[in-house]
């Protein structure tokens, strides 16, 4: 659902190619700020780390993008044209916005393959899913998604039987199955073996070659992996953008944030 | 037979020492058939001879009346004379009313008490007000005073005057003077007299006098004295309107205290812990069994103690209620946190037990919980009556409220309790020790209902059902005021019962409540979290 | 309202002439009807209310007895064997009701809710039956037989009294009921009752407007309480009340009795303004609202009284906030139908003296009848404090009439007894006898009590002699023309005299 | 499509179910009535009403399970779809009794004429017609449940919150009813029945007829929950149970989800309602007692919830127990028992009896019992 272009925005002009624009975006909680200001623009196919301390408001970006936190002033566009501030999760995700929690949340009662196909783009609507019937190209999807995620032997388990890594993993394969046009993903390492946690640096920039995905982390060694843009926040707004190396020689960043 | 008559010697025997013995014993003597007539039968003849005695204006009269009133008067069967009679091994131990000398014994077949009703009372009371209007005690006067104001009996007139002129007490002077009006009014006297009564009354206002107004309005003739009433009344009925407004909110205020107090406990284990505790109603029943029972145990064993009976009751029933969270919390909820939903249900069977087993100690019915003296009866402010008892528990809520404020913010255990509500693994990993905590919070929720009891047991059954009565209301008001916010709960408990007193008086006592209840509902859907909801992850998580 | 003088015991039942009865006023004998089939003379005697002391004569038991059928005599068949188990474990161990157990003993069924909100008023009843059944034991038991008491609980869940009901009857096979407190009680069992031809007896006052069969009302109609007591206050000694507040809780009991008395009160030329009808929900506590409304109501220079049909756990606190507003039974008497002995036992009475009760018992009452059984209930029940209180006297009433009917009947089949209990004249507690009407509900005595300020309730007036409970009140348009009388040949709940035809009004 | 839908459900373990419920259905009755009462197969008519009570509160089990096994929505107020479905009969058996009533006024019920009520209030029309009382008794809780949920869910109100507010609608409807102004026959509610269809309701052939249709609608309630879950639908909705959020973040409108299913499973409390009146001969507000909710709910625990065969077994086991303790001595003692297992259930058998059966053997993800009920904003917590 599309809603009506305000085009005496300034902000909007600009926002027309970008992906994902966000423009003085500020959240607070009963007094504590939560995003000040916030701004940052997301190219079409970019893949971007953002790092930064516990409260830096990450999260609560993710929440703004997402739709699950409405901002108290400020834009947030997709694709252009869309305005994010006035929809719900729902209508967000059907758009193809992605989300991947910091702790993996799977359905845990639910199969593997049942999961993947739950997320897989399609019905949405009650009735439609009532009288649905699982087509041919579905169950193709979900296989090749398996695969991806390397999950196929284990698709008659239970969610909440598999590891903490697999958990995660098959979360991102859900992602996947929604093919979204962006990925939030948030600290998708966390918790993991380093073997993993290389593993996961490589799916991911497979699937950037054909989406764009933002990454939040605090693992220092896996954003290097990433070897992509960088936007470090602190307290609410952006600290400093560029590459790791520019980011880490910024002397507001060791302050704050590498230098403790 | 035999002993009849000798009985009956012995009577004349000492009736006629009193003769021989004293002077007052002579007009006594005189009373004697007075007092006896008090023997004929049907009320209308008591009545008579009630108003024969008070005529004699004898103030030994008004001993021989309160015993009536009290019903120790009987009058024996023989030979229809009166006695006072108390209760003796064998049957009663008579004693003559007049002369209170010791006039033998009977069983209780050879005599009749003398019944007396609501008639018999009224007309004792307009006696005894005549005796005693000049009696030199003051308390009795004003008792006098006021009787005589609300049965303004015109025969009186004189006799007020004459108290009027003597009276040193301003207050009772006043009150005699309306008397005098009120009576006025009744009497055959002038008109000019009647309305200058009217005047009297208007100054005094209020809603007393509208009976006394009404009925001369109504009784007279078109002309100067009905419609100086009808004006009275007029102008009394538009401020009594004012004052109904303020009425009004003064019983939404009692209401609301009751709930707060109801509530106020929830606020804590559901507010606070997250912890739906279904049994807290029951929390509420406890205390007020613990009241009774220590009420019980003073009237058996130290009467003179009963005035304090609630002070004693009150840390009891903290501790009885409190410990008995303290198990449910250990046994049952423990094992329950996180998930809200099975605790409701558990919760919801250890009150079914708890219910029923209160039902088996102490049986089904009622138990009686009575008003100390501080809190009975009511006291006037302008034209509002407050009684003690709400007025009390208003206060006394408040108090518990603050008190728990203090508890939360103050002490180290307040914190610790906020502290592991608030994160519980960081909580405990600081080295507090949170299950400690947790069956200590959940404690003093439960504790704080059972004092809520002690006060509930002051207006309300204490029956095993108390606490079904309140456990719904209690979650309405937490829910309504916001989750988390003991001043929520404030604020919703005083809202939700001056709205409910508000609308009862149109809607009437059922439509009101339900008109409340769908309020809420509609109040949730527009904010989840009620009126004090604290926004943001923090309270979402 | 025709009675006779109560001191008077019933002249023996002297059965003339079949299909004949002998009628009386006043202690003499007045007039023998025969009884036709002709429905006009029928309804003439059924109208003409006078107290019935002979009785219809007895029919031989030759009627089957429905319960053989229901399940009495007959090994029972498994499923019902194993539902009897379980239904009838508590009293008879594992084997279900088996012929033995039914040959040796007559059961006796209990309905009263021992759990739940109505306990609190039934329980007693439940010990008083088992008192008396224990009583009549060791009298020798009934026809020979022993009695045996078979105690359910419908837990205060109305649709479970008739599951309950239903069990008693056609598992248990119990020959009588005496049970249920609240009037939807009684409507939810009564359809069971008529369906299995079982006796129930109810022993508490309620709104009337009703005659079944299968039932006898051993409390008291309207007619057999609040409109003496309306009587009362209207008279001088009463305080000859002119202004009425009819305070009552929004159930069918109240809004039955204040219409009957809204209709009686204006029929005695009160004006409409001088009465206020007001309702509030059950179990209500916050009173403060209704007493001013009272006060204000009543200080309008007109003598006012209340009229109470608030039900049993609203009263403490309406009679706490009454007394604690000051307001005294000199200035507002109340006058209550639904507070006796049990419910004061919960409050302190102090405050309340002089208010008033209405009823057909008084535990106060001094009669030699009353103490003795005061005291060997106390001594049943091992609490020499224990109250009692009309519905228990209704209970004694009912049991004693049931066990006179079967000994007169000689049988205990349905059928028979209910015929044979019409006219049955047993001694009630307060020296008088309680007569069981054609219209299945009994002479009584009323007693208008003053509260106390030890709780109980002194009499401070009473009816002359006694009162027939009227089933159809005279004060309602549409039941006034009806009439109820069981007896052959009209055997008619509802008979309409206006239109001569048995099934109220027809159409 | 919906044929699929319906066939799709008809897998073993249903079918074997669906046979069972509905031979019980017929062989019960047939052993009523065909059988002499002397012989050792006879079912007494007490033992078939007593069956047919269970089995409608089967069907409210069922339908209390579906919301709250299967999308963890736990009511605590579904006893007023049921009572109200209850009423709806109620009042159609009411109109059937015509001038048998004691007053014999062919339009009025009985309590109606003795409160000097003149003509029949508006909302009573209509309902001497069976098939109009059949649609009310479907429509009036769904709409009823359509209008709460619509709010309720939309607003996101979840867990307790949801689960007291239902209490204080089924409270607030328990007071309405009470009003004897309110024409349904005020605490006394409605009773007396004659007959229904024009047979006598209490002819043992109208009481086995009336049990075989509680054994059907059990079992067509059966056979659709067992639909629902089968579909992607009934994925769905276990998915909002465990992750409530992450279903948002895929993209599923998650209030419109629990408004279908909340007004499903109320339609069916509505059924079970209106089969249950005729059985036990009156309905009266009493029914609407939150306590009466939470009881129902007691049921699904103890069969346990998340499954569909578990509701029937618990309502079935709990009631059972119910009969038994109430009769004789051990009366003081049932809601003992009740507490109990109140708590010993939710303690140590949080599955359910059938639940924890099944969890050994059975490994049905759709039916899958859970050990948790996700709380209030436990699913936001997870997305932080």
């Amino acid at each position: 659902m599309n809603t009506p272009i305000d085009s005496t925005k300034v902000a909007h002009a600009k926002a027309k190619d970008s992906l994902l624009y966000l423009d003085g975006v500020s959240v607070s909680f009963d007094g504590f700020k939560a995003l000040r200001g916030l701004s940052l623009v997301i190219e079409p196919g970019e893949m971007r780390a953002i790092i930064g301390p516990n409260g830096a408001g990450k999260t609560t970006m993710m929440d703004v993008i997402t739709g699950k936190t409405k901002p108290d002033s400020g834009d947030v566009y997709f694709a252009g044209d869309t305005d994010l501030t006035r929809m719900d999760e729902a209508s967000i995700a059907s758009l193809g916005i992605g989300r991947k929690f910091q702790k993996p949340t799977v359905f845990e009662s639910h199969t593997v393959w049942d999961n993947i196909d739950l997320a897989l783009a399609g019905v949405r609507k009650p009735f439609a899913t009532l009288f649905h019937r699982t087509t041919k190209a579905e169950i193709a999807r979900v296989e090749e998604i398996l695969e991806t995620i390397r999950l196929t032997d284990k698709r008659d388990w239970l969610a909440a039987n598999l590891s903490h890594g697999q958990k995660q993993w098959l979360e991102i394969g859900m992602l996947l199955a929604q093919e979204p046009k962006l990925l939030l993903v948030d600290e998708p390492a966390a918790g993991m073996t380093d073997a993993e946690t290389a593993e996961t640096a490589i799916l991911l920039k497979e699937i950037a070659k054909t989406k764009s995905v933002v990454v939040v982390e605090h693992d220092m060694t896996f954003v290097r992996d990433l070897d992509v843009k960088v936007t470090v926040l602190h307290e609410g707004s952006v600290l400093s953008e560029g590459s790791l190396d520019v980011v880490s020689a910024d002397p507001k960043v060791i302050e704050v944030y590498l230098g403790r | 037979m035999v002993d009849m008559i000798s009985r009956f010697k012995t009577l004349l025997a000492t009736l006629a020492l009193v003769v021989l013995a004293a002077i007052p014993a002579a007009h006594a003597d005189d009373l004697k058939p007075l007092v006896d007539g008090l023997g004929k039968s049907g009320y209308a003849a008591l009545r008579q001879a009630v108003g024969a005695l008070a005529a004699t204006g004898d103030p030994a009269v008004a001993p021989i009346l309160q015993s009536l009133s009290t019903g120790d008067l009987y009058v024996r069967k023989s030979d229809r004379a009166v006695f006072a009679a108390t209760k003796a091994e064998d049957g009663f131990k008579l004693t003559d009313p007049a002369t209170g000398t010791d006039a033998g014994t009977a069983t209780s077949g050879e005599i009749d008490k003398i019944k007396v009703n609501n008639a018999v009372r009224e007309a004792v009371t307009t006696a005894l007000g005549s005796l005693t209007l000049m009696s030199p005690d003051i308390a009795k006067r004003r008792l006098a005073a006021a009787d005589m104001f609300r049965n303004g009996d015109p025969a009186q007139i004189s006799l007020l005057d004459q108290a009027i002129a003597k009276e040193s007490d301003a207050g009772i002077a006043a009150t005699l003077q309306l008397a005098r009006a009120a009576a006025v009014l009744k009497s055959d006297q002038p008109d000019a007299d009647k309305i200058a009564a009217i005047h009297v009354l208007q100054t005094k206002g209020g809603r007393d006098v509208l009976g006394q107004l009404t009925a001369i309005e109504a009784s007279s003739a078109d002309g100067a004295v009905k419609t100086a009433a009808a004006d009275a009344l007029t102008s009394i009925r538009g401020t009594l309107k004012l004052w109904d407004g303020a009425q009004n909110i003064l019983y939404g205020v009692s209401l609301g205290s009751v709930l707060l107090l109801a509530a106020i406990g929830l606020a804590i284990t559901f507010g606070v812990m997250g912890v739906i505790n279904m049994a807290h109603g029951e929390m509420v029943m406890l205390g007020a069994y613990t009241t009774f029972v220590v009420q019980e145990l003073i009237r058996n064993n130290a009467p003179w103690l009963f005035d304090w009976s609630l002070a004693i009751a009150l840390p009891l029933a903290f501790l009885v209620a409190g410990l008995v969270g303290v198990l449910i919390e250990r046994m049952v909820i423990r094992y329950l946190y996180g998930r809200p939903l099975e605790t409701l249900l558990a919760t919801w069977g250890v009150s079914l037990i708890l219910q029923q087993a209160i039902r088996t100690w102490f049986g089904p019915n009622n138990r009686e919980v009575g008003n100390p003296s501080w809190m009975s009866g009511a006291f006037e402010l302008g034209n509002l009556t407050i009684t003690y008892n709400r007025m009390w528990i208003v206060v006394f809520s408040l108090v518990v409220f603050a008190a728990l404020m203090l508890v939360l913010k103050r002490t180290s255990f307040g914190l610790q309790t906020r502290a592991v509500t608030q994160n519980r693994p960081m909580a405990s990993s600081m080295g507090i020790r949170t299950p400690w905590v947790d069956a200590l919070t959940f404690g003093l929720g439960s504790g704080i209902a059972g004092i809520a009891g002690v006060a509930l047991s002051q207006i309300d059954n204490v029956s095993p059902n108390l606490g079904q009565g309140y456990i719904i209301d209690s979650f309405m008001v937490v829910v309504f005021g916001g989750v988390g916010n003991l001043w929520g709960t404030l604020v919703g408990a005083f809202t939700l019962g001056i709205a409910n007193k508000f609308l009862e008086p149109y809607a009437g006592a059922v439509l009101g409540k339900i008109l409340v209840l769908v309020f809420i509902i509609l109040f949730i859907q527009k904010r989840p979290r009620g009126l004090f909801a604290l926004k943001g992850r923090a309270v979402e998580a | 309202m025709t009675s006779f003088n109560q001191s008077s015991p019933p002249a023996p039942v002297v059965v003339i002439h079949i299909r004949q009865s002998t009628y009386m006023l006043h202690g003499t004998i007045h007039r023998t009807v025969p009884l036709t089939n002709e429905p006009g003379i029928a309804f003439q005697i059924a109208r003409s209310r006078l107290a019935i002391v002979a009785s219809q004569p007895l029919r031989p038991a030759e009627t089957p007895w429905k319960g053989v059928e229901q399940g009495e005599l007959r090994p029972m068949s498994y499923i019902s064997r194993t539902f009897g188990a379980i239904a009838t474990a508590a009293m008879i161990g594992a084997g279900a009701t088996s012929a033995i157990a039914a040959e040796e003993t007559i059961k006796v069924g209990v309905l009263h809710s021992l759990s739940g909100t109505m306990a609190i008023s039934e329980t007693t009843l439940k010990d008083t039956v088992l008192f008396l059944i224990d009583e009549q034991n060791k009298k020798g038991g009934v026809l020979g037989k022993k009695l045996e008491a078979v105690v359910v609980d419908p837990a205060s869940n109305w649709p479970l009294f008739a599951e309950k009901a239903r069990e008693l009857i056609s598992q248990n096979g119990v020959s009588v009921v005496f049970g249920c407190w609240t009037s939807v009680s009684r409507k939810s069992v009564l359809p069971v009752f008529k369906e299995l031809n079982s006796i129930l007896f109810y022993p508490v006052q309620y709104e009337g407007e009703e005659s079944e069969r299968n039932v006898f009302y051993t409390g008291a109609a309207p007619n057999q309480q609040a409109i003496p007591a309306v009587d009362y206050l209207m008279s001088e000694d009463g305080g000859s009340v002119k202004r009425w507040v009819l305070e009552g809780t929004d159930y069918v009991y109240p809004r039955t009795t204040n219409k009957i008395l809204e209709a009686y009160l204006l029929s005695k030329g009160v004006a409409a303004e001088d009465i206020m009808v007001n309702y509030t929900p059950f179990g209500f506590s916050d009173w403060q609202t209704e007493v001013s409304a009272i006060k204000k109501f009543g200080s309008a220079g007109k003598k006012t009284a209340v009229v109470s049909t608030v039900n049993g756990d609203a009263n403490v606190p309406f009679y706490k906030e009454l007394g604690n507003q000051g307001v005294k039974a000199t200035d507002i008497p109340v006058v209550a139908f639904s507070v006796g002995e049990e419910e004061l036992a919960g409050i302190d009475t102090k405050p309340l003296v002089g208010h008033l009760a209405a009823w057909n018992y008084f535990q106060s009452i001094d009669t030699p009848e009353n103490a003795e059984f005061i005291k060997k209930w106390r001594a049943f029940i091992g609490n020499d404090k224990r109250t009692t209180n009309d519905p228990m006297e209704a209970t004694v009433i009912g049991f004693n009439a049931w066990v006179k009917a079967v000994e007169k009947a000689g049988t205990i089949a349905p059928d028979s007894v209910i015929d044979a209990l019409i006219g049955v004249s047993v001694p009630n507690l307060t020296g008088g006898f309680s007569t069981i009407m054609p219209n299945h509900h009994i002479t009584k005595p009323v007693y208008i009590g003053e509260i106390q300020d030890d709780g109980q309730l002194d009499v401070v007036w009473q009816t002359p002699g006694l009162v027939v409970g009227d089933e159809w009140s005279d004060y309602l348009p549409d039941s006034k023309d009806l009439i109820s009388d069981w007896r052959a040949p009209m055997s008619c709940g509802n008979f309409n005299v206006a239109t001569g035809k048995c099934g109220g009004k027809g159409s | 499509m919906l044929t699929s839908f319906i066939l799709r459900a008809l897998d073993r373990r249903t079918s074997i179910v669906l046979l069972v419920i509905l031979g019980i259905g017929i062989l019960l009755p047939v052993l009523n009535l065909a059988t002499d009462p002397s012989s050792p197969f006879h079912v007494p008519t007490y033992v078939l009403t007593l069956l047919g009570k269970y089995l409608t509160y089967a069907l409210l089990a069922l339908s209390v399970d579906l919301v709250w096994g299967f999308c963890g929505i736990l009511s605590l107020g579904h006893g007023a779809f049921f009572a109200l479905g209850g009423y709806g009969m109620g009042m159609y058996l009411m109109r059937q009794i015509g001038d048998r009533g004691t007053y014999g006024n062919p339009i009025l019920p009985d309590f109606m004429v003795f409160l000097n009520w003149k003509e029949l209030p508006w909302f009573w029309t209509g309902f001497d017609h069976f098939w109009f009382a059949a649609i009310i008794v479907l429509l009036v809780p769904g709409l009823l449940a359509f209008v709460f949920g619509w709010f309720a869910f939309r607003s996101r109100v979840t867990g307790v919150y949801l689960s007291i507010i239902t209490q204080a609608m089924t409270y607030a409807l328990l007071l309405a009813f009470f009003r004897n102004d309110m024409g349904f026959g005020g605490n006394n509610g409605l009773t007396d029945f004659k007959d229904i269809l024009g047979f006598d309701i209490q002819a043992d052939a109208t009481r086995g007829a009336l049990f075989f249709a509680s054994a059907l609608a059990l079992a067509a309630g059966f056979w659709i929950c067992r639909a629902v879950i089968a579909s992607k639908f009934g994925k769905v909705l276990v998915a909002v149970r465990d992750a409530e959020s992450r279903t948002r973040f895929i993209g599923y409108r998650v209030e419109g989800y629990k408004l279908v299913v909340w007004t499903l499973s109320a339609m069916m409390a509505g059924v079970a309602g209106a089969l249950y009146v005729p059985q036990v001969g009156i309905i009266n507000p009493g029914e609407f007692a939150p306590a009466n909710s939470i009881e129902a709910v007691i049921w699904v625990a103890v069969g346990g919830r998340g499954t569909l065969i578990g509701p029937i077994v618990g309502a079935l086991l709990v009631n059972f127990g119910k009969t038994w303790f109430t009769s004789g001595m051990m009366a003081e003692y049932w809601l003992f028992v009740l507490g109990s297992l109140f708590v010993l259930v939710t303690l140590f058998l949080p599955k359910g009896v059938v639940g924890t059966l099944m969890a050994k053997k059975d490994r049905k993800p759709a039916e899958k019992p859970i050990e948790d009920v996700v709380a209030p904003g436990a699913a936001v917590q997870a997305a932080e």
